[in-house]
């Protein structure tokens, strides 16, 4: 027996990491990994509580964010090859324009 | 109430014509430009007959309800049209003339550029026009009031191109609303103290308010305001100075609008709302006072002028303040038939000053006329009628109708009687002045300066030469109507008794009292003998000894100075009112209002954004992570917040 | 110990080491890997809780098609190690704080406060028939959006990524 | 139920047999892909080492051992290592969920002839193959050189690919069995219709979810007409150019395991599994179905191989066009009518 609090603050630590990789990382896909990252760590706590209240809508949300994840994996990347194209960078810190 | 009579028909009748001939006229030839306009005003002028066949005095007035307008409260204004006497003759006056000059205008402006445009305007004015005659309120009237205006604004500036006729237009327009703004001020007080700017209802109210003898009252304001809209439509002292360069405008246009048709609707409005006037004799005294001294001041400048459009618009303004005069002595039939008159004979003389002008070129410098009299036979038999019936020779309309204006404002005052005949005197004296210096003595169009009116329809300056013959024909119907129009003088006042007679019948008791028959025809008398004398010192001075008038000129030195430039009015105007008001506008307007405080203003709410952005733009530096930093940061405070709110 | 708790600690633990090696490793393709170990792992914990169908999706979505695509962009851009530019601040002095503070927060509301029992293992099964009726019966337009948004993302992708001249090339040589 | 310990130790016999069995039949796929391209293109193939060049794939085996292992100098080190484990872990593990004939009874145990029966096995199978992918892209890429890289990239598109029209191909038979478990899809495949045709999927409306199956496992495992990632002619070896020894040889294994994985679920699948008719003594009748299993793989390894004897490579964008534009929409349709027929019988 796992207490549920557990399985949430693995998702917790999880979601942190992605927002820590997210402040530190320069490497846009990198960044966008992190977002992954911090989808999973929902996901987690989705099925936790799922397996929590016995209702299996938890686990249908996670094929919704999966589906969202994916729908944004593939349009960010295609943002990515495309500022890539035009920036010849990787680096978010180099994309800077967008400033006064 | 009566049979239903469609009056909405007649008004909407030539609003569909301008439509079709304003949205696709550009397209259209010359001939089916024609076609629709003449179909439109020529329905309406059909419809005004059947009407008439229709009409009877023991069933008038009738009502046609067309549609709700405003509903306001307690406050309601329709589109309702509204036939009496009154507007029935104004009816058969506006439709019948404006036909004959939509006939007319066809041989005029043929080879005219903006052809359809021409003809949209005109059947544009015709609507508005029928719209003030046949409305029911004064709202509505209201409408067709400025529709008129916009319509002679336009038409003045149908050569926009010119300078001249675009200024022309804007002063008639921005005259044309100092009037407005009394009549609307009028309605206002009319709404505010009878809740309704229906005619039925404004006065039964009204007619159960008692007179006002002594100070202003509010019946006493509200007629002067509208006298005020009156003086400003109807081209009196003060607001006279636009009728005169109105002229700019094409010789037809002059002839309906500024002289036969909207110039009068001053006239009926003041006759219309008689039933206020009659309760305030104040008013009405101003009403009669305007009326002389416009009539006597005009007909002053009239007979320096040399422009032959210009003593028309002169002479209209002159005929203008005998019809007001005739109001301003409860005389509202009197004056009503001097418009009838008028329409027909001013009407007919700008039509034949129109083909004169046609026949010689352009020119419109009369002392660069004469002898025109066989070149141009049917203009000048045409013209002579007209002529004659303005000076008053008898048994032509003019005589009729201003003898009896000149007989009621006896029994008003002797004052007015005395202006008004000197006013006559110069009447026929410019009249026949005109008619000599035009068809008699030697051809003089060689010698005028070579300067190319934009009046001109292409001739160059050949021989003198006849009019078309659908110019002549509506010359011709006017002539005749000239010639016969007084003969129902007394008919027409029995016929609008019932109108102008339901109020108080004071005025008319109190001429009866004072002036006898014997006096009526000594003043007859006086009257034939002094328009005979008119021509008769006419004759002297430019057909006998042509050397004379510049000698009398030089005599008088100074004053002929200030009649020919029109007592300096238009000048005295710019120093008085123009010159301050644009002083004004630049000073505190302009430059204190407008740049110091509302542009400052708001370059300072610009300056002060700015600044503020410009502190808080770093924020802004381009960098995702930072975004993200804050991103952070505020999620943290937004959970410490609920966090702390769900311990709490 | 009982296995529960054995396994959803050794997994966690490598959910942990994988995302901290996401972190700290500098090349993309090695945090790529590390996530796809992320993903991995947590498919074990989604089979502990019972989601079988979860895990399984997981494995394949996430693992098989999603982090393909990373890798494949890191592949086809020849990503390098990443540079360790200072461009942002704000992240470190503000963003890093704020983050550690909410974690702080949410982590002691979750083992203090929080009263909530324990998770038996598979102790809800989610097969793929029970998910397959929930998913087309009570959850069927949010399904049938995400599809719609799915459409949206093909082409939205398919625009970016496509270079309009060499297409028109490649038409031309048709 | 069976106890722990003796779930461990039954588990890890049958993991130890399964990883012997799996690496033989590796073995002679190559052998028998040798000889057999070898009679098409009327040579002899493989004939000096045994009988009929049988012993060959030992004597491949023991050179791939004792070849010296380079590591050329600018690959990534890390990667370039681990990626041929990941293809061939990944490859031999999909194997642990199929299921090669019915429980057979042994030491007083109903033994399942499969290492573990999940409900989710095609699951697991597909989700091992997707992570499979990673081997052959991190090949490419960790090598450093261009030829690989061009090779991985094909291989990781073409692979994400045609992994979904395989997927949809394959829905049809699971609504027709209305499981994931494939021993229970098997079973849902047996009995015949008046006792000659076999109710298997293949039969059953599915021959065309069978035909999508067959070429979209072709992408799967980089086989000819669509080993682009490895083409000879374009890319010197593909993903794998820069392996060598004993590394290379794992490449290969996975190559050929993966291909025995495929050639299984379609026998599962589509082919009724193990059912076959049975005949003969007790034990025979045990032996049977697997005999049936196994000479199913076979026929389906046979047809690879006539297709690599017959078939030239296609064109890269003819096979991303193919994949897409053809393959994916027909395995929609194919869903769609399947479903609706499943639906209006029932």
């Amino acid at each position: 027996m796992v207490p549920l609090s557990y399985y949430l603050v693995l998702s917790g630590i999880l979601f942190a990491c992605g927002i820590l990789g997210f402040l530190i990382k320069r490497n846009i896909i990198t960044i966008f990994m992190s977002i992954e990252l911090m989808l999973n760590g929902v996901n987690l706590s989705f099925v936790a509580f799922a397996a929590h209240w016995q209702h299996l809508s938890g686990q249908i949300f996670v094929f919704f964010v999966m589906v969202v994840a994916a729908a944004e994996a593939a349009v960010g990347l295609a943002i990515i090859i495309a500022v890539y194209r035009t920036r010849e960078t990787l680096n978010v810190d180099q994309v800077n324009l967008l400033k006064l | 109430m009566t049979e239903n009579l469609h009056l909405w028909v007649i008004p909407i009748l030539p609003l569909i014509g301008a439509a079709i001939n304003g949205l696709f006229g550009r397209r259209f030839s010359r001939q089916r430009v024609v076609t629709i306009a003449l179909a439109a005003s020529g329905a309406a002028f059909a419809m005004a007959l059947w009407i008439a066949t229709q009409f009877s005095s023991a069933s008038a007035p009738y009502v046609t309800y067309l549609a709700p307008w405003i509903r306001a409260g307690n406050f309601q204004v329709d589109f309702s049209f509204y036939l009496d006497q009154l507007s029935f003759v104004m009816l058969l006056v506006v439709t019948g003339v404006g036909l004959l000059i939509h006939i007319y205008s066809i041989g005029y402006m043929w080879e005219e550029g903006g052809f359809y445009r021409f003809f949209s305007y005109l059947n544009l004015f015709m609507f508005f026009m029928l719209t003030l005659v046949l409305a029911k309120n004064y709202l509505l009237m209201f409408i067709g009031w400025e529709g008129v205006g916009l319509a002679s604004y336009l038409l003045i500036g149908f050569w926009f191109t010119k300078d001249s006729a675009a200024s022309a237009g804007k002063k008639a327009f921005i005259t044309n609303r100092i009037g407005d703004f009394g009549f609307l001020i009028a309605l206002f007080l009319l709404i505010k103290h009878f809740g309704s700017l229906d005619y039925t209802q404004v006065f039964e109210a009204v007619s159960k308010l008692p007179v006002e003898v002594n100070g202003i009252g509010l019946l006493t304001s509200i007629g002067l305001l509208l006298m005020v809209g009156a003086a400003g439509k109807s081209a009196q002292i003060p607001l006279y100075v636009w009728l005169p360069d109105a002229m700019e405008g094409p010789t037809p246009v002059s002839a309906l609008i500024h002289a036969a048709t909207m110039v009068t609707a001053g006239v009926y409005m003041v006759a219309r709302s008689h039933v206020v006037f009659d309760r305030a004799p104040s008013a009405l005294t101003v009403v009669a006072i305007i009326g002389t001294l416009t009539a006597l001041f005009a007909a002053t400048i009239g007979i320096a002028q040399t422009d032959i459009k210009k003593v028309l618009a002169y002479s209209t303004i002159s005929q203008l303040g005998y019809m007001f005069m005739a109001c301003g002595v409860a005389a509202y039939s009197a004056g009503i038939f001097h418009l009838m008159t008028h329409a027909f004979f001013k009407g007919l003389l700008f039509l034949a000053a129109a083909s004169v002008i046609h026949a010689v070129g352009g020119n419109q410098d009369m002392r660069y006329m004469g002898g025109l009299r066989k070149y141009i036979p049917w203009t000048f038999w045409t013209m002579t009628a007209g002529t004659f019936a303005i000076a008053g020779i008898p048994p032509l309309a003019g005589f009729f109708s201003k003898d009896e204006i000149l007989w009621k404002a006896y029994g008003g005052s002797w004052v007015y009687w005395l202006i008004g005949l000197i006013t006559a005197f110069l009447t026929s004296f410019y009249m026949f002045r005109l008619w000599f210096m035009t068809f008699f003595g030697e051809f003089k169009g060689n010698q005028a300066p070579s300067h190319e009116h934009d009046d001109s329809h292409g001739h160059g300056h050949g021989a003198p030469h006849e009019s078309p013959m659908v110019m002549v024909i509506p010359l011709a119907i006017l002539a005749f109507l000239s010639l016969t129009g007084g003969w129902i003088g007394g008919r027409l006042e029995h016929f609008l008794s019932p109108v102008f007679n339901d109020g108080l019948a004071e005025a008319s008791e109190k001429i009866g009292e004072t002036a006898s028959k014997g006096t009526e025809h000594l003043l007859m008398g006086i009257s034939i003998a002094v328009a005979l004398l008119g021509w008769y010192i006419a004759f002297l001075l430019y057909r006998q000894r042509p050397e004379l008038p510049a000698r009398i000129a030089a005599g008088l030195g100074g004053m002929y100075k200030a009649v020919v430039n029109k007592y300096y009015i238009d000048e005295l105007y710019a120093a008085l009112f123009i010159k301050p008001l644009v002083d004004g506008s630049t000073a505190i307007l302009w430059h204190t209002v407008d740049q110091g405080v509302i542009d400052n203003s708001v370059n300072d709410a610009a300056d002060s954004t700015r600044h503020a952005s410009d502190a808080v733009r770093h924020m802004q530096s381009g960098n995702v992570r930072s975004y993200a930093g804050w991103v952070a940061a505020g999620a943290a405070a937004v959970i410490a917040y609920m966090i702390w709110m769900g311990v709490r | 110990m009982d296995l529960h708790l054995a396994l959803f600690l050794i997994f966690g633990a490598v959910c942990v080491a994988g995302a901290i090696n996401l972190l700290v490793q500098r090349h993309p393709i090695n945090s790529a890997l590390s996530l796809i170990t992320v993903m991995a792992s947590l498919a074990v914990e989604y089979l502990l809780l019972g989601a079988e169908f979860v895990a399984a999706v997981q494995v394949i979505i996430y693992a098989g098609a999603i982090m393909v695509l990373f890798v494949f962009v890191i592949m086809l851009l020849n990503a390098g190690e990443e540079a360790r530019t200072g461009g942002s601040r704000i992240a470190l002095v503000i963003g890093v704080p704020g983050m550690i503070v909410g974690s702080t927060i949410v982590a002691w509301v979750l083992l203090k406060r929080s009263g909530t029992g324990d998770v038996a293992i598979g102790s809800l099964p989610g097969d793929p028939k029970t998910i397959g009726w929930l998913l087309f019966h009570d959850f069927l337009l949010p399904f049938e959006v995400t599809s719609v948004l799915i459409l949206i993302a093909i082409m939205g992708a398919v625009v970016l990524a496509s270079r309009p001249e060499l297409s028109s090339h490649l038409e031309k040589e048709r | 139920m069976l106890s722990i310990e003796t779930f461990l130790i039954a588990s890890a016999i049958k993991i130890v047999i399964a990883v012997f069995v799996l690496l033989t039949a590796v073995a002679y796929t190559v052998w028998l892909e040798r000889k057999v391209v070898g009679h098409m293109q009327n040579r002899w193939g493989p004939t000096r080492v045994g009988p009929f060049g049988l012993l060959q794939p030992l004597a491949d085996g023991i050179k791939f051992i004792f070849k010296e292992d380079l590591t050329p100098p600018h690959v990534y080190k890390p990667l370039y290592i681990a990626a041929p484990m990941i293809a061939v872990i990944c490859a031999l593990t999909s194997i642990s969920v199929i299921p090669i004939g019915n429980a057979v009874h042994i030491f007083g145990h109903d033994i399942p002839l499969q290492i573990t029966d999940l409900n989710i096995g095609l699951l697991i199978i597909l989700g091992i193959t997707s992570v499979g992918v990673y081997g052959v892209a991190l090949a490419g890429w960790s090598s450093n050189s261009k030829y690989s890289l061009l090779g991985g990239l094909r291989a990781s598109a073409q692979m994400v690919s045609y992994e979904i029209s395989l997927g949809l191909s394959l829905v049809g038979v699971l609504i027709l069995s209305g499981s994931f478990s494939l021993q229970e899809i098997v079973a849902a495949q047996s009995g015949s219709w008046f006792h000659i045709i076999p109710k298997w999927n293949i039969f059953q409306g599915q021959f065309v979810a069978f035909f999508i199956y067959l070429t979209a496992a072709y992408a799967e495992t980089n086989r000819i007409p669509f080993d682009l990632p490895e083409a000879e002619t374009e890319l010197v070896a593909g993903y794998h150019t820069e392996y060598s020894a004993m590394k290379f040889a794992m490449f290969f294994m996975a190559e050929y395991a993966n291909m025995i994985t495929v050639a299984c679920v379609a026998t599962l699948l589509f082919l009724g599994g193990w059912h076959g008719p049975l005949f003969g003594p007790r034990i025979l009748q045990d032996v049977l179905p697997v005999a049936w299993f196994v000479l199913k793989v076979v026929a389906f390894l046979f047809i690879y191989i006539w297709v690599r004897g017959t078939l030239p490579r296609f064109r890269y964008d003819q096979l991303m066009a193919f994949g897409w534009k053809f393959l994916l929409p027909l395995a929609i349709a194919n869903l769609v009518v399947t479903a609706l027929v499943v639906a209006l019988r029932s």
